[in-house]
């Protein structure tokens, strides 16, 4: 069972980003159990989001400690990186968080999240790109089926872009770069 | 029907639906205002009704008319407001009409806190209103219950001609599950004590039931007696060979269920009662338990209220500990930690 | 000339003091009931108070509201039941105290319903005290010195309050003679058949004498209403299908 | 309205309802209603329409809150 806090802005999409990962994880096979920041917990326009990816029945939804940490922006950084788990992983979204020192204990994968989704005209796409290098890094699944998922999911919506393949396969591209 | 990744709000929403229900009239309240928010698109697509009351006292007296009529009815609230419809319920249960009633849980007394919580368990469970009257509780500690068990509630509600209560709270309300949705079923409201006019019978009089019926005071413990025996549920974790029992329910019991698991992989003999009805509290599952030295009740509330009620279930043969969340989640560990504590005070 | 029967509504005598006014408008609204044909699809709604007396002497459906809710109790069962004819029967201290915002609300809704209200100034049932609609200066168990209006806010006219919504039907009648109760069947009957013609909320106040509380006879009761209520309540109707009337 | 239809019809009392309020007799226009001696079994005194003078207008059916008078046909 892997438990992420995905975690930036609000408007960052960090809750999307988790809803995605939980459901493209559920048409898999996967249990998940999905739970937003809420009540006291927003504080600072911080929004995030915990999820717990297993095969076996999701007992807690709850965690305090988490395998990897997808941080949209510096605040998400200061808060959680504490709670990783030793050898765990942070996805850091290096558009946003600039000269910080990680821990020495945990595998660190940054990205230009920001910056790739502008650079393919796609802005709001920074979390899709976050979660191409979150599947890459975790390999929870193999980055083209996922990014089938993507698909899916915004043609199940209705609006369905190809530049958030596009983002999210940059993003998993920048991981095998790292 | 495949799974769906649904809110807990959304997914009770839905499967009230397809139960049937064709009235909803409340008043918006964090944490449940996706129920009123769900309902006021999905309602009228199905023919229903969505009428957002100027209170809660007027949402759950809408839903008296409407449950009086024949039709599945119910409303949805918190804390607060759950405190206003407590006047609507008692009437509902003495004018023996079906309706579901959703309180989901927030925080503290007074305003309080929209964080998660469950301290209105006495208000639920023990007859938040005046006078006699029981409603059976159901407590989903998921997002699939969140859709089984509203079916349940209006099906026992009709059964029993009696509210039900669905008392959830913001954890569950909120966090997102893959849910497998009940079918939809079709309606039937024209019952016999339907009021819809007489149409050439006997006037119908939608009242206490008290002053009608013979010798009501057995008939009424008689029938809060039947349910008491009859809709009892709870789910056992490792209770057959388990030292210290938990008992929680709704969210709290999912917190539970990780710290037996983690006990059990350090070899401490935990376990864990998951009431599913909070009334009728489920004693049976507290029978054949002689080996267990001490149960531990766990809530998200600043006092303890489950206790009493697992008091009275072991019939105080061995200690019953709480350990309250507050405002705030704990870790499973620090479960796993007080139970321990117990263990080693017993020895 | 025709026969004047009374109602088959009307199933048992009703249990109201000697002179209340109550029995008036249940044999004015049964007869209305009955000659529209009304009578088998009728769901009345009733709350607490004298008016709950009706639920064993007046042969509709009826559900009995929390006090205050009849309007919201009646609103469930008519939002459900369309075909219905839908009523709330209720007093001043029910419908306007405790249940004003209901009673409002269904008007402000513009439900499609019909409410009753009759205003004898007092609440009757719990003996006597101060409601909404007592006069200034009169005397109740709760105002033994007169209302004191510097206390307790003016008299509350329902008429002025519901004048300004978009409703289907407001009047304000009496029973304090047989022409006031002629009129008085004229207004209930109009109030029922906007409701029919779908045509919105509909309200008719009742000026009703309560001689037992007001600690009157009859006769002074009916002058009392004469000289001292309706220049405070003035009767008529003052929205008709809809629209304002120069009343 | 004709001598001859007026006798097609005649009052009643269902003097057991009575209360003894006295409306009926504030307004009868023909003066044709008394307070009589007789008490019915609720111990109320009961309205009496005195025959000679009544018109069969049956005001006192519209005012009475009780249900005592009804005009039927019949001689």
């Amino acid at each position: 069972m892997l438990s992420i806090t995905c975690a930036g802005f609000g408007g960052q999409g960090v809750l999307t980003a988790g809803l995605i990962l939980a459901h493209i994880s559920m048409i898999e096979g996967k249990r998940i159990t999905w739970v937003p920041s809420y009540g006291s917990e927003m504080r600072g326009g911080t929004a995030s989001c915990r999820l717990r990816i297993g095969d076996s029945e999701i007992l807690n939804p709850f965690f305090t400690t988490m395998g990897a940490l997808v941080a949209m922006n510096h605040d998400a950084v200061t808060r959680f990186e504490h709670s990783v788990v030793k050898n765990g992983l942070v996805i850091s979204n290096s558009t946003m968080v600039k000269d910080h020192a990680f821990r020495g204990d945990i595998r660190v994968v940054e990205v230009p999240a920001t910056d790739i989704a502008a650079s393919l005209k796609n802005p709001r796409g920074a979390n899709i790109t976050m979660l191409g290098a979150t599947i890459a890094a975790t390999r929870l699944f193999p980055v083209e089926t996922f990014a089938d998922g993507i698909d899916a999911y915004f043609a199940k919506k209705g609006r369905n872009n190809p530049l958030n393949r596009e983002c999210f396969l940059r993003g998993a591209a920048a991981v095998a770069e790292v | 029907m495949p799974l769906q990744l649904m809110k807990g709000n959304h997914a009770l929403s839905e499967a009230a639906v397809r139960a049937g229900c064709r009235f909803f009239g409340g008043y918006p309240i964090t944490p449940q205002s996706e129920i009123p928010e769900y309902l006021s698109a999905r309602l009228p697509q199905s023919g229903g009704i969505f009428l957002q009351a100027e209170s809660e006292l007027a949402g759950i007296n809408m839903v008296y008319g409407a449950a009086a009529a024949g039709f599945r009815a119910m409303t949805s609230s918190s804390g607060p407001g759950f405190s206003l419809l407590q006047e609507g319920i008692s009437y509902i249960a003495s004018a023996e009409l079906p309706a579901v009633i959703v309180d989901v849980q927030r925080y503290g007394s007074g305003l309080g806190d929209i964080s998660q919580a469950q301290s209105d368990y006495f208000q639920a469970t023990k007859g938040g209103g005046h006078g006699d009257y029981k409603c059976i509780v159901f407590a989903p500690a998921s997002v699939q219950e969140s859709a089984d068990l509203v079916v349940e509630a209006f099906d026992k509600a009709e059964e029993y001609r009696n509210p039900c209560i669905i008392l959830s709270d913001a954890s569950i309300a909120q966090m997102v599950e893959p849910v497998l949705l009940p079918e939809e079923r079709g309606i039937d409201p024209d019952k016999a004590w339907a009021v819809r006019g007489k149409h050439g019978g006997e006037f119908k009089r939608v009242t206490s039931t008290m002053y009608y019926i013979e010798d009501f005071d057995a008939y009424i413990k008689n029938k809060y007696d039947t349910m008491a025996h009859n809709e009892q549920r709870w789910e056992s974790v490792h209770t057959e060979d388990a030292d210290v029992v938990l008992v929680a329910y709704g969210i709290s019991s999912r917190i539970c269920k990780e710290a037996v698991s983690e006990a059990r992989a350090q070899g401490i003999r935990l376990g864990l009662i998951r009431p599913i009805t909070l009334w009728p509290f489920p004693v049976n599952a507290f029978s054949g338990l002689e080996h267990v030295k001490a149960f531990m009740t766990v809530e998200l509330s600043a006092l303890p209220r489950l206790d009493e009620d697992v008091k009275l279930a072991c019939e105080m043969r061995v200690p019953v500990r709480h350990f309250l969340g507050g405002v705030s989640i704990p870790d499973s560990s620090v479960i796993t930690e007080a139970a321990i504590a117990i263990l080693k005070e017993q020895r | 000339m025709v026969e004047k029967r009374i109602p088959q509504l009307l199933v048992e005598d009703n249990k109201f003091c000697p002179g209340c006014g109550h029995g008036n408008i249940n044999r004015v609204v049964a007869e209305v009931l009955e000659e529209m044909g009304l009578a088998d699809t009728t769901v009345g709604s009733l709350a607490v108070g004298c008016a709950c007396l009706m639920m064993d002497t007046f042969g509709v459906d009826w559900i009995q509201a929390p006090h205050g809710r009849a309007a919201a109790v009646g609103v469930g069962v008519k939002r459900v039941r369309p075909e219905c004819c839908v009523f709330t029967y209720q007093g001043d201290g029910d419908s306007l105290a405790i249940g004003l915002s209901e009673t409002l609300y269904a008007a402000i809704r513009n439900e499609n319903i019909t409410a009753i209200i009759v205003n004898n100034g007092i609440f009757g049932m719990t003996g006597g005290q101060m409601a909404p609609t007592t006069l200034s200066g009169q005397r109740t168990t709760t105002s033994p010195k007169g209302r004191d209006v510097s206390i307790t806010g003016q008299p509350l006219n329902i008429v002025n309050q519901c004048r300004q919504l978009p409703i289907g039907y407001l009047a304000r009648g009496s029973v304090a003679s047989a022409k006031d109760i002629n009129k008085l069947k004229k207004y209930i009957r109009a109030a029922f058949e906007t409701q029919m013609s779908g045509g919105g909320y509909s309200l008719v106040e009742v000026l009703s004498p309560c001689p037992t509380n007001w600690k009157m006879s009859l006769e002074k009761s009916l002058e009392h209403i004469e000289n001292d209520v309706k220049p405070i309540y003035p009767l008529g109707e003052f929205i008709k299908k809809g629209e304002k009337t120069d009343a | 309205m004709r001598k001859s239809k007026l006798s097609e019809y005649k009052m009643i009392q269902h003097l057991e309802r009575c209360k003894g309020c006295g409306f009926c007799i504030s307004q009868c226009p023909s003066d044709a209603l008394y307070l009589s001696e007789s008490v019915n079994s609720k111990g109320y005194p009961v309205a009496k329409i005195d025959e000679g003078k009544c018109t069969k207008c049956a005001i006192c059916y519209t005012v009475c809150p009780d249900y005592v008078f009804e005009r039927v046909k019949g001689a």
